[in-house]
């Protein structure tokens, strides 16, 4: 089991630590403005993917290092070896992946279309055609919106977008479920409804990311999420997060 | 190289529909502001008077030592909030480009007033007498007189503000405005080269900029035909 | 005519003008004399409400302000039409022309067309010696023709008395005798005029009549020949002073 | 209430530990930047003075007309691509807080530059006259006679850079410092209240500026027992 | 001995002095007359190296400087070192007690102990009447006042020449008559002084030498008995327009 897996992962070779930013240490990228994927509690960082990289780093044997910042700089400090591996909730596009790598998923997302419960018009995907829709930018849910024909209005903050949608000044925003659920586990969601996209949109899978000149460190990883899949702790901490569980495929 | 042309239409297209009429139009409002707000704190009359000029000693308080980002957010999220029974029972609820323009020209009426009013209060004080013993109302002096004077001097901290103004636009997009910063953002998103859209973005912005000191210039150069007293 | 009665006007302790009492004749030269500080520019300000005494009685031909009350704006606007001040450092508007600068009065206070304004503005300089400066900026011109184009400017306005402070005290000799003999030139037309001077020469040419100020008081009022030939221990003394007779 | 002072810790935690620091050493060595960049702009030498004077002119324009936050960026993400042999073989990588403070310390001495040039040029040249009659070499003279002048009267306008730059501290986000905006707003991921954070962050800046116009107010008051001839 | 030999300045198109030839004696008063803009302050200026003339001799107690040549620094130090330059506008440091005003050149340039220069300071500031002023700040002197304190600045560095550009033309003629008293007191003592003024009494009395100086030239150069009562139709003019005899 468990400590069979730590095992496995660590390994003998530790060729992968001279791809290490930091000597021993794993520095995880992600904004720690989105709860619950991260986010502050008491004066903590905190969240499933804060979690899944101690986790992570536990499993290859170095200490985990959080660097929280802003969207752009995620990308932009990547690129110039700023950080090992980006948790925070992206999905792989074939445009990103010719310039950066991919390790194994751990999470699903589905998709719901959020918006006013005395909203009649939006049931579908295709209903979203010329409305207006809230998304952050460089999000996935941002492409799928554009894709299907709304005018997207940029905004990065799940609350905020929440409430552009209750003053009406925009009609819906395509999200993950997750997302929305863990907002109502403490906020009144009456005056909201969601509509489940997850039979028009497939599931996409959220992967960490990382350098692409750093291939023993993306094997590393990617086994570590395997061993976390197989021991049940990604299981443990989604339904600590979101009270489900979404890291399943399907 | 071509790479990056690819990626101009669109970034000029957003400063020229958003981030100049934002910048051109919040500045001319915020100097009718400022000129208005510098008016009343350097009035000497009594009375209600003085809880008018408090009021505005407040709005340049608060706007000056405040983060604009905070301003814009509070005008555009906060305000819908703000139910007055009779004027406006659902809340004040601005679209985003009048919510940009009013929290723009505040701000930065709230800096420009103090820049005029420091010209004002710095014009000597015989240009006043020279006027008043020429009989003209303080009206008359201020407005042939001193407010010529003054306005000639503030030209260069003027521009300075709409300098910083201009590259301050680029904090609406927290209110939802796709101006040339977020497309900036939006393309970075896609190409993952954030890094060379900001300097490509850097440089619309010192180009426009750079266009504004030459204005600044030339109203230096056509205004200082005579030297103040 | 011009009246003072009872004139008091204090600046925090400092009590710059006691119990003054003085009439200013019309198509009369009063030249205004005294040591720095004694009051003497607080005395010619207070004829132009630049300065506001706070007790007494101000007679302007017959009608009488009570100075203990407030004066109403009205009452001030009317005076200050029929009174100049000239000030010793010009306060020429820097941001308009010349004849711009000569024509503002007439035209937004007094309402006069335009055109007849400027072309009363270009005799007024043809007077005072600078024909052709007309659309000059005052930053061009000298001393000495900044001071003619101020005069000129209160010409402009046709008042009743020119009050004039110290107005040659900033000019080098040279350009002070410009402006001396532009003032005589006016003088001769019995305009009335109040100016105060250090110059004793120009005084003595001048002067129909003398007032010497000490203190916030007047110790003199009288002829310049009883003036400039007192047996007054202190009057001889400042007249030499003023004349470097006892370096 | 009660439910917005128990975030009180965390956000001045975050202003102690990073916006006052970054902010007040920043604002240090941008004045220090300022004096000697205003110092070589003024300077009347020849030669090889032309191309360092060319050099402080290029850099006083480009952080002038360029957004702060490009400027974060270059520093922090781009100068890791600038690979020179000998030197730095594998990229400049600064460490968040030193990127944050070269960055904002620039920034600021650009635009104090301009501030401390004026306050220079400003003094009477009677001044450098009577320094020279004394036998004081320029150094001398502008030392101990100058310089003290031209401090002086750009109080106001540096205590204004420095406001500004206490509010800019916020860009620090971006390359991954936790300053006290990033923390209101990490908070409201999990409260869901980012209006509430975001207001009472924008109190916490308004009591630090405050007090800055303060010392402000107190040292024009120290410097001003004389008044500028 | 202060000699000038052919000197030549220009500002732009205007030849401001031109070929000019004087030698200024130790341990005498000479005192430069002229009209406004005849080359007074650029000839007195060029003494201190405040102007730079482009040729000519500057010979001071013997060491030539050729000033056709670019002038070492070294040099141009020595002698600013040896005169002293008193300003129209006293030029005081307005962010320095007048006592630290007056120590500032003996502290900083001649390197004195400060103690030796504070005491200094404060005889020099006896002589010229201000004792008792101190740790006052120049703005709040009167004008004759900070003249005085500009005075005893110069003094301060035991200097050969002292130099004075209109010293008192900023001045009412009370506080002129200040200056000029002291003034007259340092002449007594056999100083060398150069004095530009405007006020012939003072000239009169304190001159022992006269240099008159028209359109960048030396018109006359000789004592002042020969001056005042010269029959050179100019000078005449000259000194009549100085003392308002023909208003
Ligand atoms: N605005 C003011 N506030 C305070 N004191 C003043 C003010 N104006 C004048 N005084 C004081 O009133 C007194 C008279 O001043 P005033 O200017 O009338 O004198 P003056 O005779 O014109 O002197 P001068 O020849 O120097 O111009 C002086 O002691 C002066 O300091
Ligand atoms: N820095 C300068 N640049 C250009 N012209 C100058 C400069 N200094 C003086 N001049 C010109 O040189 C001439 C002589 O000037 P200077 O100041 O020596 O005259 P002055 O005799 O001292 O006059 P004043 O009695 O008015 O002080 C004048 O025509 C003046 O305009
Ligand atoms: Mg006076
Ligand atoms: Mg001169």
């Amino acid at each position: 089991g468990c400590a069979n897996g730590g095992k496995n992962a660590t390994g003998k070779d530790t060729n992968y630590k001279s791809e290490l930013v930091k000597r021993g240490s794993l520095t995880i990228g992600l904004e720690g403005t989105f709860a619950p994927y991260s986010y502050r509690d008491n004066g903590k960082l905190t969240g499933f993917e804060v979690e899944l990289g101690q986790d992570i780093a536990k499993k290859i044997g170095v200490k985990p290092v959080f660097v929280p910042t802003k969207w752009d700089s995620l990308i932009a400090g990547l690129g110039s070896g700023r950080y090992d591996v980006i948790l925070n909730n992206i999905n792989k596009t074939p445009q990103r992946a010719k310039v950066y790598a991919f390790a194994d998923p751990y999470i699903y997302s589905r998709y719901v279309l959020i918006s006013r419960s005395d909203e009649k018009g939006l049931k579908t995907l295709a209903s979203i055609k010329g409305k207006k829709l809230v998304e952050g930018t460089g999000t996935d849910n941002f492409n799928v919106a554009t894709k299907y024909g709304a005018t997207v209005v940029p905004n990065g903050d799940f609350p905020t977008a929440l409430g552009l949608i209750r003053q009406d000044r925009v009609a819906a925003t395509i999200n993950s479920r997750e997302a929305f659920l863990a907002y109502a586990k403490s906020n009144p969601t009456s005056d909201l409804k969601y509509v489940d996209l997850s039979k028009t949109l497939a599931p996409t899978a959220v992967q960490p990311m990382l350098n692409k000149q750093s291939p023993k460190l993306l094997a590393k990883v990617s086994a570590a999420i395997k061993e976390l899949r197989q021991d049940g702790t990604l299981t443990k901490l989604s339904e600590k997060y979101f009270g489900s569980d979404i890291t399943k495929a399907n | 190289m071509q790479n990056v042309l690819q990626y101009l239409p669109q970034l000029l297209g957003a400063a020229f529909k958003y981030t100049i009429p934002i910048a051109v139009i919040s500045f001319v409002i915020g100097i009718v502001i400022a000129l208005i707000t510098a008016l009343i704190r350097i009035s000497n009359k009594r009375g209600v008077m003085l809880v008018v000029k408090a009021i505005f000693r407040f709005y340049v308080w608060i706007f000056r030592t405040t983060p604009l980002l905070v301003q814009l957010f509070i005008v555009y999220f906060g305000l819908p909030y703000l139910k007055i029974a009779g004027i406006a029972p659902d809340g004040i609820k601005l679209v985003p480009f009048t919510a940009g323009i009013l929290t723009f020209s505040l701000n930065t009426g709230a800096y420009c007033s103090e820049t005029i009013r420091a010209a004002i209060i710095a014009i000597p004080k015989g240009q006043w007498e020279a006027a008043s013993t020429l009989g003209m109302t303080r009206r008359q002096a201020l407005q042939r007189i001193i407010l010529p004077q003054a306005l000639r001097t503030s030209v260069p901290p003027l521009a300075n503000s709409f300098i910083s103004l201009v590259k301050d636009t680029s904090l609406a997009a927290s209110i939802t405005i796709i101006e040339l910063f977020e497309v900036s953002q939006q393309i970075a998103a896609a190409n993952f080269q954030p890094l060379l859209m900001y300097s490509l973005v850097a440089l619309i912005y010192a180009v426009f900029c750079t266009v504004l000191t030459f204005i600044q210039g030339y109203l230096e150069k056509i205004t200082s035909r005579y030297t103040i007293a | 005519m011009l009246k003072l009665t009872n004139i008091n006007k204090t600046f925090g302790d400092h009590h710059a003008l006691k119990d003054i009492n003085v009439t200013f004749n019309e198509h009369a030269t009063t030249v205004i004399l005294g040591p720095s500080g004694s009051g003497k520019s607080t005395l010619l300000r207070s004829l132009n409400f630049l300065e506001q005494p706070e007790s007494g009685l101000y007679d302007f031909d017959g009608t009488i302000l009570d100075l203990n009350k407030p004066v109403a704006d009205k009452d001030i606007f009317r005076i200050r039409r029929e009174t100049e001040m000239v000030f010793q450092n010009y306060n020429l508007f820097p941001h308009l022309t010349i004849v711009k600068n000569i024509t503002e009065g007439p035209v937004q206070v007094l309402k006069q067309n335009k055109a007849t304004a400027t072309e009363k503005a270009h005799e007024l300089l043809a007077k005072v010696g600078l024909a052709g400066n007309e659309n000059k900026f005052p930053s061009q011109l000298s001393g000495g023709q900044a001071q003619r184009v101020a005069i000129a400017r209160s010409l402009a306005m046709d008042p009743k008395y020119i009050l004039l402070d110290e107005p040659t005290s900033a000019l080098d000799p040279e350009l002070e005798l410009e402006v001396l003999k532009v003032l005589v030139e006016i003088a001769k037309e019995k305009r009335s005029m109040i100016i105060v001077t250090h110059n004793m020469a120009f005084a003595q040419k001048i002067a129909d009549k003398i007032i010497f100020v000490e203190n916030g008081e007047i110790l003199f009022d009288g002829s310049k020949e009883t003036f400039f030939h007192s047996d007054n221990q202190r009057i001889n003394d400042f007249i030499s002073a003023m004349t470097f007779t006892d370096i």
